[in-house]
């Protein structure tokens, strides 16, 4: 067992056994060796079933949405990106700060679950393509610390750099072409809503994808309608997205939900300065304001 | 079963020339909803109306489509006639088919026609979705609140209150007056500034529909239009107002003396003080960080003195709430802080003054006695100069806008040096002198020709003091050569600006400034006094540089409106505005920065879930500020925020009709 | 000449969501001033641009529509003071997302058509017509009912 | 047995598709899935695909008629009947046997699907044997023999390079005439199966849950639950669907969509109640129509190990593990 993870365990102890939280959500072993799905510790003694390894995906801050109305607090251990996710949920009046103790974990990237299943457990797995390009590797946010943070800042400044080559391999493709490409992709949209129920940016009590009644979408699933989905849900999260991948993750068909995210990341900045949503809690939103110098293609 | 009647109207020939109008009405026939569909030569007539309101009742219509001209031009015709009708004004739609249609496609009937039938159809669609809406009314409270006691805000108040309403002023000092009450004399007809002030300053004490509250700041405003609630934060003035006489022993006696921020720290005042002799109430405050019981706790001198006994100590300040019916906001403007600029010393040179250090060294009851004596010897200055534009004009280290009255002031400076010490030069650098308004230009034609002021068009590089001289160093850019003048004197015509705390109040009451914090006007033109707030009107240099006829005439406009508002009992509403579905909201608060009105707001709502009673927050609309612009229902994600009579669904039913 | 046969030999359909204060008084003015344009767009008046959320433009063109125009009052001149500039932020985002998506440029556009630009009004109608006609109807996002 | 090289079987498919649509386990952009043969298809023999077959029975949107609004009327008008046979090969026993859950649903009881029943009618079911399970196959824990299933026409075995087949009705019999010009008849034995990695022991399941509604189990099992809709999506024997009407002007069609117990607006009423408003009932309802509910109306298990939920649960809630918990609770 490593250090860390028997610093969390350590920690997730301590805190349950001070009744400083009611639950602490980690991660542990799931059905293979490389899932490490969401774990929900109540009691001291099952703080042994949490795990830190190169498979914990799972963005945990979403969950606390779940215990708004719980008495007490919750603690949760979060990675760079998870804490990004908290600050977003935080920034949208969702969650409130003093109800949660965060449990900060550095985060050295995480390996490709589906690589892992394909190359086997002793094979040297590639970096999840959503860690690939990670900036925020350290918690931006945390009551308590495992690790070191230094090292980790040298992760963070090795891909300081924003690789937006996947979009710009898009953008150059004729209208056609790009049409073409994003219709194949959403006609298998199976419109399960995984990328939006995982997805920190989503924080809405009802998604306008629920509301039939109004007459947002249709009911029926084919390209047409999907595309509504995904243009709306990308719009949705712009200037809200913090890049944590999970969308594309648990996308059961494999559409690459993050070309259409980093598409909006990338105009953002472009159109409006630097911007880095979940970063800066007290901060305005990219499409919560305006500046009266703002580009102009309108005539 | 919703049904629906469709009106074609020909306007003449306006419409009927270029578009089949019976074969429009025989189109819509079969759109759903359509119970009945007829045309008609001029639907707005007499007669066109009482064919409407006949088939409602023949047909049992519920709804309305009117094919004609612009709803911008007969909708609220159209609605009264539903209403006489029987029918919710607000289940009309319109399809424009004159001016988007018959007078821009006079050459196709056939395209045109088609295009009128699908206008018509997107109509019909709409209105199956649309709702009746109430017409509400908010009551008037018939008191106004004016923000600033100068003379913008006097003058607001007056006229007010001489209209029949009470009026509240606000005043952030201990008496009224404002700059006003400073300057010496006002250009360009030299009458003495306290002459024609002071007058206005006892009569607005004197009226019986005018309350003083001085010494007092806003604390918060909530509200909108004819019921703002208003909290203000009266200052503990130590001294019982209902119990001093203003004999002012007490300031005589009072161990402490302070510079006085009226005579522009050129004299003392006492701890105990009231701002200047003629103050308005002329009843002293405390001033508790210079007292010398509140900062040792011995003395008491004041309170052993006083007659009256009227001494407070244990005063606090005290926080009252008042609902008003409109709101004049006249909080005036302050001066450019000068220090930033190098070259004319930092600030640091005492006798390089500005403007109203010069109108207290010229005023009778100034520091000097109206005597013109430099600041730090106390000599009489032989060689004045005057340096205009300081921080005007400037974008690099001031402001870009100019500030106005300058260039008058600065004239009648030089004349009042000229005319006071015979034998005086008076230097006046400048960029450019403009005096537009009524015997202005007259004036400073004066100022040189009569009065011989030297007028040198140039900037001024340096100052520095050499000896008990300050050598002044320019270019006169008309001779293209280098000045240098040794001066006793120089006076700086510092920009205007906004108050330091003028966007706090902007931001409290819910209005706009601009880039240098100067108050936003609803229109340049048009609506030059109002703000974007209803009920929210603006006087004097709060809006931006203005000299005192100017405040004085925005003020009376201000006030006209605020009569206007006031001498109703009630203002309709239009219901056109937004409203949330508290079931959906999530309380996010995306929708509350992109509201331009602050009509929206978070509210914490208690509701039964999951067998226990919670609180969550919820997003609020306050229809008294809501202008139905709909900016909240696109911030809003989950569409809990919808704007009445543009819902989505409407919207989304137009859409699609138009599509078919 | 029926709804269906107008549809059949095709003709541009163009929506445009006109601001009530601007946009929209601009095409009265045009209209009141007999300035001819093609008959194809169809305004659909909303209080202020910035009450057009872009899933109505998706909706449209999955209808079939072959091109939308947002327009509104120049930035500054706003009837609700700040709309547009929101409109701006929001529909220079969509506008590129949809043309990342294949969505053609000329297909949707925005613009700046104030009350007394009744020239301008016709003048964009004109030019959008002419290009969307050109390009021919637009198959892009659409439902196939 | 008769057999053919699986490098022959696109002939076999071709010839097929002369007189049936051919549907066949194919890789389209990444996603593994039944799909209509044809030239240059990507086959997917060697492992289960993604996509069950319950959309050939059971399309994710399904239209049901159309209508018109006439003045204040409406016209109801079928839809042009869908014509054919088809022939779906490859069917994994897991999901013949769901098949036999969806026949249950939508053909018995007095309650017969039309449209369910047509397409029914109109197919060919061509099983295929497995030898390897993958890593989230548990199907023999569930009852469902890997190398038979249960309800085909043909049965097909995986023999290595070869595959054999063995007509188990007439219709079966009928289909392997017209291709026996492509097989050939050798004596074969079928590999015997591998060892599974997952297993689930259900005895006593569906009873145990009779008394279980109000456990606190369901507290622990639906804590990481997302209430997506992956795992109903991917399962071949969820059948839950919605219907809703596509309006374009006076113009109409009814259809029917999938829909699941994930979904808030699935048993939201009219009124706005919800009576399963969180994750706990939704995540309850889904185990126990799996495992209690569809058992006590139809004697079989809503389960048939495929496996797939397994393989796509975003936060690994895994049936097994949930079946386990079950066994274990006091």
């Amino acid at each position: 067992m490593s250090d860390k993870v028997k610093k969390m365990q350590e920690i997730a102890r301590e805190i349950l056994e001070k009744g400083e939280a009611k639950v602490v959500i980690g991660w542990e072993k799931g059905t293979h060796w490389y899932l490490s799905p969401p774990a929900f510790i109540d009691k001291p003694e099952e703080v042994e079933r949490l795990v830190w390894d190169d498979f914990c995906h799972n963005n945990l801050s979403k969950y606390l949405k779940d215990y708004v109305n719980h008495e007490g607090k919750v603690a949760i251990f979060v990675k760079g990106c998870d804490s990004r996710a908290f600050n977003r949920l935080l920034q949208d009046k969702q969650i409130e700060r003093d109800k949660v103790i965060l449990i900060g974990i550095p985060c050295h990237g995480l390996k490709d679950q589906d690589k892992a299943k394909e190359l086997g457990e002793n094979a040297d797995i590639p970096k999840a393509k959503k860690c690939v390009e990670c900036r925020y590797p350290n918690p931006l946010v945390y009551d308590y610390f495992i690790g070191e943070e230094k090292a980790l800042d040298e992760v963070a400044a090795a891909s300081e750099a924003r690789d937006f080559s996947d979009v710009e391999a898009i953008e150059t493709l004729s209208p056609d072409e790009k049409y073409e490409f994003w219709n194949k992709q959403y006609e298998r949209c199976l419109r399960c809503y995984a990328c939006r129920n995982v997805c920190p940016a989503c924080s809405c009590r009802e998604c306008i994808f629920d509301q039939t009644r109004v007459g947002w979408i249709g009911k029926a699933n084919n390209a047409s309608e999907n595309q509504f989905f995904a243009l709306t849900r990308a719009m949705h999260v712009a200037g809200l997205c913090i890049e944590c991948g999970e969308c594309e993750r648990v996308c059961p068909m494999n559409i690459p939900i993050m070309l259409l995210n980093k598409k909006l990341i990338k105009d953002i900045n472009l159109l409006f300065g630097p911007y880095d949503a979940g970063v800066d809690v007290d901060g305005k939103l990219p499409l919560g304001h305006f500046d009266k110098n703002d580009p102009e293609e309108f005539m | 079963m919703k049904r629906v009647g469709v009106f074609i109207c020909h306007c003449g020939s306006n419409i009927a020339g270029a578009v089949d109008c019976e074969k429009v009405a025989e189109n819509a026939k079969s759109f759903p909803g359509v119970a009945f569909s007829t045309d008609y030569k001029y639907m707005c007539s007499e007669p066109g109306q009482e064919l409407i309101k006949k088939a409602i009742k023949d047909h049992k219509l519920d709804r309305i489509v009117v094919a004609s001209c612009s709803p911008r031009m007969h909708e609220p015709t159209f609605r009264r006639c539903l209403e006489s009708g029987g029918l919710n004004a607000y289940l009309l739609e319109m399809a424009n088919i004159r001016e988007h249609c018959s007078w821009v496609h006079p050459d196709d009937k056939e395209k045109a026609t088609w295009k009128a039938t699908e206008l018509v159809r997107m109509a019909v669609a709409k209105v199956l979705k649309n709702e009746p809406l109430q017409r509400s009314t908010i009551p008037i409270t018939k008191r106004a609140l004016v923000i600033g006691g100068g003379i913008a805000g006097i003058q607001a108040a007056l006229d007010i209150a001489n209209a029949g309403h009470i009026v509240d002023i606000v005043e952030k000092e201990p008496s009224i007056g404002g700059k006003m009450a400073q300057i010496d004399k006002t250009f360009p007809t030299l009458d003495c500034s306290a002459c024609i002030l002071t007058p206005k300053m006892v009569e607005a004490a004197n009226h019986p529909n005018i309350n003083l509250i001085t010494y007092s700041e806003i604390e918060n405003v909530e509200g909108y239009v004819g019921n703002f609630d208003v909290t203000i934060r009266k200052k503990a003035r130590s001294v019982d107002m209902t119990l001093c006489t203003g004999c002012g022993t007490c300031m005589q006696k009072c161990p402490t003396k302070v510079p006085s921020e009226f005579e522009m720290l050129m004299t003392d005042r006492r701890a105990i003080y009231t701002p200047f002799p003629q103050a308005i109430p002329n009843k002293p405050v405390i001033d508790r960080k210079n007292c010398r019981y509140f900062t040792t706790g011995k003395c008491r001198v004041c309170e052993k003195i006083c007659p009256t006994k009227a001494v407070d100590y244990t005063q606090e300040d005290e926080l009252v709430t008042q609902r008003y019916g409109a709101i004049v906001v006249a909080t005036g403007f302050d001066l450019f802080d000068h220090s930033v600029y190098g070259e004319y010393g930092y600030g640091k040179y005492k006798d390089v003054i500005t403007g109203l250090h010069f109108e207290r060294l010229i005023n009778a009851s100034g520091p000097t006695m109206g005597k013109i004596k430099r600041p730090s010897d106390g000599k009489v200055p032989k060689d004045v100069v005057f340096i205009k534009c300081v921080g005007s004009r400037d974008e690099a280290k001031g402001k870009a806008y100019c500030s106005k009255t300058c260039c008058m002031y600065t004239a009648k400076h030089a004349t009042l040096v000229r005319e006071k010490i015979k034998d005086s030069n008076v230097y006046v650098f400048y960029m450019d002198v403009r005096t537009p308004g009524k015997g202005y230009d007259e004036f400073y034609t004066r100022t040189t020709d009569q009065f011989g002021a030297k007028y040198i068009r140039g900037r001024v590089s340096k100052i520095y003091e050499k000896g008990d001289k300050l050598i002044v160093r320019g270019e006169d850019t008309l001779l293209g050569r280098p000045v240098e003048v040794e001066a006793d004197m120089v006076v700086l015509a510092t920009a205007m600006v906004a108050q330091p705390d003028a966007a706090k109040l902007a931001q409290m009451v819910g209005f706009s400034y601009d880039q240098d914090n100067f108050y936003t006007e609803a229109h340049p033109k048009l609506a030059p006094v109002e703000t974007h707030t209803a009920g929210v009107f603006l006087a004097g240099a709060c809006q931006g540089p203005k000299d005192i006829p100017e405040s004085v005439a925005q003020a009376s406009a201000a006030a006209a409106k605020a009569c206007g508002l006031l001498s109703k009992e009630e203002m309709p509403t239009e219901p056109i505005v937004s409203c949330v579905n508290e079931a959906i909201c999530a309380g996010c608060g995306m929708c509350v920065p992109v509201c331009p009105y602050k009509a929206l707001d978070l509210k914490v709502i208690q509701e039964r879930a999951h067998g226990k009673t919670i609180t969550r927050k919820v997003a609020t609309v306050n229809s008294g500020l809501c202008q139905g612009c709909g900016a909240c229902t696109v911030a809003c994600r989950s569409a809990a925020l919808n704007l009445k009579h543009f819902t989505n669904e409407q919207i989304l039913a137009e859409v699609d009709a138009l599509c078919l | 000449m029926s709804v269906k046969e107008a549809q059949a030999n095709w003709e541009p359909k163009i929506l445009v969501f006109a601001c009530n204060w601007c946009t929209y008084a601009g095409a009265d003015l045009a209209g009141l001033s007999r300035l001819q344009y093609p008959p194809n767009v169809r305004v659909l008046r909303v209080p202020c641009s910035g009450r057009v959320n872009p899933q109505f433009v998706i909706r449209a063109f999955q209808r079939g529509i072959d091109g939308v125009l947002v327009a509104g009052c120049h930035p500054g001149d706003c009837h609700y003071v700040t709309g547009n500039y929101f409109t701006r932020r929001r529909y220079l985002l969509m506008q590129r997302l949809l043309q990342y998506v294949g969505v053609d440029p000329e297909r949707f556009q925005a613009r700046w058509i104030s009350g007394s630009e009744g020239p301008k009004f016709q003048q964009v109608v004109k030019e959008i017509t002419e290009q969307i006609r050109a390009m021919g109807p637009n198959r892009k996002l659409r439902d196939a009912q | 047995m008769k057999t053919v090289l699986k490098t022959k079987l696109p002939e076999l498919f071709e010839k097929l598709a002369n007189n049936y649509t051919v549907f066949v386990p194919a890789k389209i952009e990444g996603i593994s899935r039944f799909a209509p043969y044809q030239n240059g298809l990507e086959l997917a023999l060697e492992e289960n695909v993604l996509m069950p077959p319950k959309d050939i029975f059971f399309p994710q949107t399904e239209k049901m008629y159309k209508f018109k609004a006439k003045d204040q009327y409406l016209e109801i008008e079928d839809l042009p009947p869908e014509e054919g046979q088809q022939v779906i090969f490859g069917v994994r026993s897991c999901d013949l046997k769901s098949i036999d859950c969806l026949d249950q649903v939508f053909l018995t009881k007095g309650f017969v699907d039309a449209f369910y029943q047509d397409k029914r009618d109109r197919s060919i079911l061509i099983g295929l044997s497995c030898v390897k399970p993958m890593e989230n196959c548990f199907c023999s824990s569930m009852g469902v023999d890997p190398q038979k299933g249960v309800g085909a026409d043909i049965q097909a075995y995986d023999l290595g390079d070869k595959v054999g087949f063995e007509a188990i009705t007439e219709k079966g019999r009928e289909l392997l005439g017209k291709i026996e010009t492509l097989l050939v008849e050798e004596a074969a034995s079928v590999p015997a199966v591998e060892k599974f990695v997952l297993t689930a022991d259900i005895e006593g399941v569906p009873e145990k849950l009779k008394n279980m509604f109000d456990h606190p189990i369901w507290d622990d099992i639906c804590r990481k639950c997302l209430n997506c809709s992956v795992c109903a999506f991917v399962c071949p024997t969820c059948h839950c669907f919605d219907i809703a009407s596509e309006v374009r002007g006076e113009d109409g069609t009814k259809i029917r969509c999938w829909d699941t117990c994930m979904f808030d607006e699935y048993t939201r009423m009219a009124g706005g109640h919800q009576p399963r408003p969180g994750k706990k009932e939704r995540v309850r309802n889904r185990f126990m129509h799996k495992l209690r509910y569809f058992p006590e109306r139809y004697d079989m298990l809503l389960c048939t190990g495929c496996g797939r939920c397994v393989a796509k649960c975003p936060v690994n809630l895994d049936i097994t593990a949930v079946i386990r918990k079950i066994k274990e609770a006091e």
